[in-house]
């Protein structure tokens, strides 16, 4: 099993140690890319990934080990020089200035200038129009990146990359915020780069995705490379054996719900957004009941986020109420929410759903440290907070130095570990989480689903929203459709429930798509929408 | 009336100066709370080389000279040894303080006042036409060269921090180093020009408070270097509001001078106005709700 | 791990930054050897010199810890000054007022009067912030110049002692005055007061429910939020602590030492008070050995022009020198790199002014 | 040596020009008679005056410890308490009577009463620089009970000794060292009609002369003979010899001469006080009659005749 050459890149012997925790992230690691392919890499939370590609794009430091780039050695001390050799890098975790537009963070390092040396608009909003309208993109060019949704900004990151004319384009988790209409549009574009000559290195726990996309494929473990070749060389089954080193589980059946009490309850209720002036939810009236799991799906920039959060109690309503149980929560505080029983994972994890230059054992405790047995008399007990980090990290298998360490030193996908352990061991009665699984491996999110089964079969009621409609079908006993700040439907999940049904919801069309649509929120142009992947 | 207006763009030229290098540095996001330092050492230093070459170009260039070489080397301390700024900006001011008296009293054997009567003065400047413009000329006509220059470089700061990619590239390592750096721009460099800059701009200001007055004496900046900071931040990181906001506080320093000479109020209590007409306009002003403390 | 590169590098940084210093004593010293030793080694002489030590000291932990708890919420109280000096002039005043009483009935009145006025001034700033959203850092300097300058005011006016010869208050009766430890040197029986109550701030920042939103907030005030912590009032919280914390170093020094309030008084305990808590990387217990570091510097230049002839200019630059290098991360270098995270990055801080 | 001395210099002598006086008289003296003298800035920090007060005198090496200024006597009468056999003199600045402490005061309000006189001379004149409005000005660097219970009242009384509706106007820089600040102050005075202006503030002063010299205006100095620096424009200056005040009492402590336990004020009829009678450019600038009155209300301040405070 060998991948071919001439490679665009080899990795050779890369290790790499973290000195602030001690962790070996990399270890005498091999990897080797042949030109023109789509090529895959994957492994566990916390393999070691994102580490490879940062030391192969500049920002990170290798400690042993030599890069090759088309067969010549190189030094890649910064961002700087990768591009300088034709490498670009799209991390998962967003690298945008919040505040600089689409266009501005599009050019960012690459603007274009007129004689005088000044930036020359016109030029560069004709330039990013272009790029926009070549990928068939509908993106606000002049909106500032701070507005947009997750989607869009991952969309931004890509044609930043694309907007450099780099050979060899790394993609790291790109899928896990982008609609189905989004990844088939990204998986186009891969495509039509490997056409043009260019290779790609594609990072995703989707195995689906791995196979549908990619010619070739390295797997990591704990830092070290144990396999790699052209991917009709494996299977499924087989590359998650070789990722986990023990063979996976059977799935776990879908369970059907009992009738059941309402517990959180929306009455015509309307959010405006950030400056007040657009009602970006409209009237919305839902139930969530004990014992299910409901799904909230719907197009980017429709009210999802904006809904959830005032259901959390992290946005200020207009109008409307919201009940827990028979309790009026409508106008109460985030704590107030929080000790009602009502928990939220935002999809802003970073920014919002935790603090990642605070130690893990803080990022558990912050959402707990106010109630018994953590408190007492205003005075943390830190022993029992250690207790319960400790058998978090071990239940959830959160890989990582110490309970001490920031949390910015954990992988990515042991960052949602920490977060999804913190709010589901809360032992919530409503818990509204957005996209579950995001960044998590395949033994995760099992384990994820897992645990959202048993919170709703011991009478609990919970919400997710995600952009990954397969989960939803997967999860959910129901499904919300959302299109421009109403909920259009309310479909129960039967097996005559299909993505492409759902789909049309999502962008307000009561009948199969066949021509384009326009709605105002999507961010793909045309082409039909025909459901994921595989 | 006039002499009121006129008196408040000279009293803003050297904290609009040193705002504007402080500007850079807040917008690469590491400010450099030195600039009272820089001023005094760019203070001494041209009133030495006026005296030694009776040449006013060879002092401004000695006083932002020697501004800009403590700024980049305040730099070299934050950015490569990873000292704290603002205690190294501490020591910077302390610096200044202490050496400019030092060698004031080797080179000029006096530890008090330096005052030199035959330095070339900066002449005030009618611009032709305009100070015949009936009320408006007097107002916009007759100030130093300096003062013209202040203003002049505010509208450049304008056009380079918005206008070049260089401007994009600062702003971005402040607002996001991370980002910036995934951009390909260096944090590094971004952040030890900006802080070379506010030494350039801090000189300037330095200039503008001796030179006029052909005077040196120790600590003469007195706290104008963090009037400047205040002008930054309550400009909103903006070249044209940290012009409006060293107005205000030129205006408001004027209304005090020209008060207390004849007010029946202790002189304390009048010397507070240009702080708490400050502090009032902020209050008053819409502050964006961008969260950051 | 410390490579043989951070110590040579620790090394030339120190070695360079003393070699300043040096420099400026063989350049402007004509003894430069007894004004080396005065002013590095003075200090330790004698009983009477290191007393004083100690008692400079004194304010500077109080300061320090003032400027720690609010650095811990991430907001800038740049105005510590002012913060003192109201503390001070209204201890003075409450002090007189109540003259008649003792001094066990006096002390813990006027400690929580000044606590909480000093506080409720910084705590001002965090309204605003609530309210208008104003700069705290902004606020807390503008606001800390009109109260200095309004004190001042009153000094010269209303509550002057006309046989003063210089704008001071009366002095306060002396059964009011701090025990003295090592006398006939300042040291005084505050010490103990500033060290129990730097003791209590790492106690409450580190063990309790406030501490931790305090540092919560400091660390992300979105997440903070999330979490269901109330940031504004977090913000105004740890602002009012700050601003109690500066005024009891205020009243601690006059009660220590001065024994009235003047004009002028509080020379840059404030401004010094922030570079402690930098220097102690925002620990509160590091401050107390920052803050002796200060003093150190503070009272080798006195030591210095006392003894030798090093000059207040002087005693300045050398002083720079040092301050350039105390918070180069090389010197840390041996201390942190076991401990993680716990370090506070200047540029993380400085830039969300 | 056989004899030493110490100043304690309270404050910096930088920026601060009577401090500059002060220590240069104390080093003519040392240099004169060949003593040993010893001087400490004490620094900004009031807090450490005290302290270094009694840190000289615990060490047993000085003959005379000398101080100066008004915030000085409580901490000079401590000191002396202490270390009874310790001999201390306070300049400027007046100590309650203890057997081992000299102190002598100047009389300042002397000074400024011959600069208000003079200053509403020249206001009232017709010099191309006066105006016809009865304005002067007085700028201080500071408030201190010096200059709000003394100075400024004297020389508003010298003022209106020439014109009873002379105004005079009253700014303070709240810095010694803030010329521009100085500058920007004498151009408000001036704007609002004074004409002349002291100027007590030490650097800050020097802006003040700046600003006269743009305008063609006047400003009267102190202290020390400062007409060279602007001849023409600083039209006179009222003389405070603290240099020479300080040099006598190290004369007279070197050769024991000095009264310890009693307090002196010296003013004009001591000679400490001045007026700047014998400049040639006063000579040449001031008009005749106006030199004649000037000399008469020195006489008369000398002898007594008039109390430059009601
Ligand atoms: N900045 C850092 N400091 C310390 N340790 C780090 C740092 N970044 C990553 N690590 C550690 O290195 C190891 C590899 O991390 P990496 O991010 O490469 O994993 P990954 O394969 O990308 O995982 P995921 O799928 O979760 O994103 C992890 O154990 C992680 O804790
Ligand atoms: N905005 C941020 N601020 C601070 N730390 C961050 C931020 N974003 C990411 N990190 C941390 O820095 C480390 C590197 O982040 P990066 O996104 O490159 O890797 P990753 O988390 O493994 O990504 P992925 O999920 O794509 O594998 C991660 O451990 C992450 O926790
Ligand atoms: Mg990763
Ligand atoms: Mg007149």
């Amino acid at each position: 099993m060998k991948t071919v050459g001439p490679y665009a890149i080899e990795m050779e012997g890369i290790s790499k140690v973290f000195e602030t925790n001690r962790t070996v992230a990399l270890d005498r690691a091999r990897f080797r890319v042949s030109k023109g392919a789509i090529h895959a890499l994957v492994g566990e939370n916390g393999a070691g990934k994102s580490t490879l590609m940062k030391i192969l794009c500049g920002l990170e430091r290798k400690n042993a080990g030599e890069i090759l780039v088309d067969g010549i050695p190189k030094e890649i001390r910064s961002v700087k020089e990768a591009y300088a050799n034709g490498i670009g890098m799209v991390n998962q975790q967003f690298h945008l200035i919040e505040d600089y537009t689409v266009l501005e963070n599009i050019l960012l390092g690459v603007e274009k200038t007129n004689r005088w040396g000044l930036i020359d608009r016109r030029e560069s909003a004709k330039e990013v129009q272009k790029l926009i309208e070549m990928s068939r993109l509908e993106l606000p060019a002049g909106r500032k990146v701070s507005e947009l949704t997750m989607g869009q900004r991952q969309l931004v990151e890509i044609l930043r990359i694309l907007n450099r004319a780099v050979e060899i384009l790394i993609l790291d988790e790109p899928t896990s915020v982008l609609s189905p209409r989004e990844i088939d549009w990204l998986f186009s574009i891969i495509r039509e780069l490997r056409a043009r000559g260019k290779t790609i290195i594609f990072i995703s726990h989707r195995l689906d995705e791995v196979f549908e996309l990619c010619d070739s494929i390295t797997i990591l473990r704990n830092g070290r490379d144990i396999a790699e070749g052209t991917l009709s060389d494996f299977d499924k089954k087989q590359v998650s054996f070789l990722m986990i080193g023990e063979p996976l589980g059977a799935l776990n059946p879908k369970r059907s719900p009992k009738q059941c009490p309402v517990l959180l309850r929306a009455e015509n209720l309307s959010v405006r957004d950030a400056d007040r002036k657009t009602e970006v939810v409209r009237s919305v009236n839902m139930m969530l009941r004990g014992h299910e799991i409901a799904a909230l799906v719907g197009v980017s920039n429709n009210g999802k986020q904006e809904l959830v959060e005032a259901l959390s109690g992290l946005r200020e309503t207009s109008s409307g109420n919201i009940y827990l149980k028979d309790k009026k929560m409508t106008g109460s505080t985030p704590r107030g929410f929080r000790k009602a029983g009502i928990a939220f994972i935002p999809e802003d994890r970073v920014r919002m759903g935790a603090s990642v230059s605070s130690s893990v054992l803080d990022n558990i405790l912050a959402t707990k440290y106010f109630e018994a047995p953590y408190t007492k008399r205003g005075w943390i007990n830190r022993k029992e907070a250690g207790k319960t980090a400790e058998s978090l990290i071990r239940e959830y298998r959160i890989k990582g130095a110490s309970v001490h360490a920031p949390l910015a030193t954990l992988s990515g996908g042991n960052i949602q570990r920490v977060i999804l352990a913190r709010e589901i061991s809360s032992d919530p009665s409503v818990l509204i989480l957005c996209e579950p699984t995001w960044g998590l491996d395949h033994r995760s999110c099992d384990h994820i689903y897992e645990r959202l089964y048993e919170l709703a079969e011991s009478g609990k009621a919970v919400l997710i929203v995600s952009s990954y409609l397969d989960e939803a079908l997967r999860l959910a006993n129901r499904i919300f459709v959302i299109y421009k700040g109403e909920i259009i439907a309310e479909l129960e999940n039967s097996s005559s429930l299909t993505k492409i049904a759902i789909g049309e919801l999502m962008l307000g069309l009561g009948r199969p798509l066949s021509q384009g649509y326009e709605g105002d929120g999507s961010s793909i142009k045309a082409g039909s929408f025909d459901g994921h992947t595989s | 009336m006039d002499t009121f207006i006129n008196s408040i763009v000279p009293m803003m030229t050297p904290v609009l100066f040193a705002a504007l290098g402080g500007l850079f540095t807040h917008l690469s996001g590491l400010l450099n709370i030195g600039l009272e330092g820089l001023m005094l050492l760019s203070a001494f230093f041209s009133i030495y080389v006026a005296h030694l070459t009776h040449n006013l170009f060879f002092a401004v260039l000695a006083g932002i000279g020697i501004s800009m070489l403590l700024a980049v080397f305040a730099g070299f301390l934050s950015l490569n040894l990873r000292a704290n700024i603002f205690v190294v900006g501490l020591g910077v001011n302390l610096f200044a303080n202490g050496f400019t008296v030092m060698l004031s009293s080797l080179l000029f054997s006096t530890k008090g006042t330096v005052f030199f009567q035959n330095l070339p003065k900066l002449s005030y400047i009618e611009i032709p036409l305009v100070h015949r413009i009936p009320y408006l000329g007097p107002i916009l006509s007759g100030y130093g060269a300096l003062d013209y220059l202040a203003i002049g470089a505010a509208v450049l700061c304008a056009i380079i921090l918005y206008k070049t990619p260089y401007g994009y590239h600062l702003r971005a390592v402040g607002r996001d180093e991370k980002a910036a750096q995934n951009a390909g721009i260096s944090v590094y460099w971004h952040r030890l020009y900006a802080l070379a800059l506010s030494g350039l701009f801090a000189g300037l200001g330095g200039c503008a408070l001796a030179l006029p007055l052909q005077t040196f004496v120790g600590g003469m900046t007195n706290g104008r270097g963090w009037i400047a900071l205040v002008a930054v931040i309550l400009g909103g990181g903006k070249p044209s509001g940290v012009f409006i906001a060293s107005l205000i506080f030129g205006a408001a320093s004027a209304l005090s001078n020209w008060l207390q000479a004849s007010a029946p109020m202790s002189p304390k209590l009048m010397m507070t106005l240009p702080f708490l007409i400050t502090l009032l306009f902020m209050i008053v002003k819409k502050n964006n709700t961008e969260e950051g403390v | 791990m410390v490579t043989l590169r951070d110590l040579w590098r620790t090394a030339f940084i120190v070695g360079a930054a003393l070699g300043f210093g040096l420099c400026v004593i063989l350049l402007a010293s004509e003894r430069p050897g007894d004004a080396i030793y005065a002013f590095f080694l003075g200090p330790f002489s004698n009983a009477y010199f290191f007393g004083n030590l100690l008692a400079s000291a004194i304010p500077l932990i109080l300061t320090g810890a003032a400027a720690c708890v609010s650095f811990s919420a991430s907001v800038f109280n740049l105005g510590l000054e002012g913060q003192v000096y109201l503390g001070s002039f209204l201890g003075v005043f409450l002090t007189c007022r109540f003259g008649e009483l003792p001094p066990l009935v006096v002390y813990p009145l006027v400690f929580a009067i000044v606590f909480c006025c000093s506080g409720t001034l910084a705590a001002l700033s965090g309204y605003l912030k609530r309210a208008r959203n104003v700069n705290v850092l902004i606020s807390t300097l503008l606001i800390s110049y009109i109260t200095i300058y309004v004190v001042d005011a009153l000094i010269e006016t209303v509550f002057i002692d006309p046989t003063a010869g210089l704008a001071a208050t009366p002095y306060i009766h002396d059964k009011f005055l701090f025990a003295r430890l090592l006398p006939p040197s300042d040291l005084h029986s505050g010490l103990f007061l500033a060290l129990a109550l730097t003791i209590i701030l790492r106690i409450i920042m580190k063990k309790s429910a406030l501490g931790f939103e305090i540092t919560l907030t400091g660390k992300s005030p979105v997440f903070a939020r999330y979490a269901g912590v109330s940031v504004s009032k977090v913000l105004t919280l740890s602002l009012f602590i700050s601003g109690g914390f500066a005024g009891i170093a205020g009243i601690t020094d006059i009660y220590g030492i001065h024994g009235r309030m003047f004009r002028g008084f509080s020379s840059g305990y404030g401004w010094n008070g922030i570079a402690v808590a930098l220097i102690a990387k925002n620990h509160p217990l590091w401050v107390i050995p920052a803050a002796l570091f200060f003093a150190y510097l503070e009272n080798g230049a006195n030591v210095g022009a006392l003894l030798a002839d090093i000059t207040p200019e002087m005693a300045r630059t050398i002083q720079a020198t040092i301050f350039f290098t105390v918070t180069a991360d090389a010197l840390f270098s041996l201390i942190r790199k076991n401990k993680g995270g716990d370090a506070w990055t200047p540029s993380s801080t400085v830039s969300s002014l | 040596f056989s004899f030493s001395v110490a100043l304690m210099v309270t404050g910096e002598i930088g920026g601060n020009p009577i401090y500059e006086m002060m220590v240069s008289g104390a080093e003519s003296a040392s240099a004169e008679l060949g003593f040993e003298l010893k001087t400490v800035e004490g620094g900004y920090n009031s807090a450490k005056w005290e302290s270094n007060l009694i840190a000289l005198a615990a060490t047993g090496k000085y003959d005379l410890i000398v101080t100066f200024t008004e915030g000085m006597p409580k901490s000079v009468e401590k000191a002396a308490d202490m270390f009874p056999r310790q001999k201390f003199a306070l300049i400027d600045g007046i100590a309650a009577i203890k057997p081992n402490v000299y102190s002598l005061g100047f009389k300042d309000e002397e000074m400024c009463y011959l600069a208000g006189y003079f200053a509403g001379l020249i206001t009232l004149s017709d010099l191309p620089g006066a105006n016809p409005n009865l304005t002067v000005g007085l700028i201080g660097g500071d408030t201190y009970p010096a200059m709000t219970d003394r100075m400024k009242p004297a020389f508003t009384k010298g003022a209106r000794a020439v014109h009873p509706d002379i105004d005079v106007l009253f700014s303070v820089v709240g810095s010694w060292s803030d010329p521009k600040k100085g500058k920007d102050l004498a151009q408000a005075q001036y704007a609002q009609g004074a004409d002349i202006i002291l100027t007590i503030a030490g650097g800050s002063g020097v802006g003040a002369i700046q600003e006269a010299l743009r305008l063609n205006k006047y400003i009267i100095g102190v202290d020390s003979n400062t007409i060279p620096l602007a001849p023409g424009t600083i039209l006179a200056c009222a003389l405070k010899r603290a240099d020479l005040a300080m040099n006598d009492v190290m004369r007279r402590a070197f050769s024991s001469a000095l009264p310890y336990g009693a307090t002196e004020r010296h003013g004009i009829a001591e000679g400490v006080i001045g007026f700047t009678f014998d400049d040639p450019t006063y000579l040449e600038t001031i008009p005749e009659p106006i030199r004649k009155q000037m000399l008469e209300v020195f006489d008369a301040l000398k002898n007594g005749v008039i109390d430059p405070l009601s």
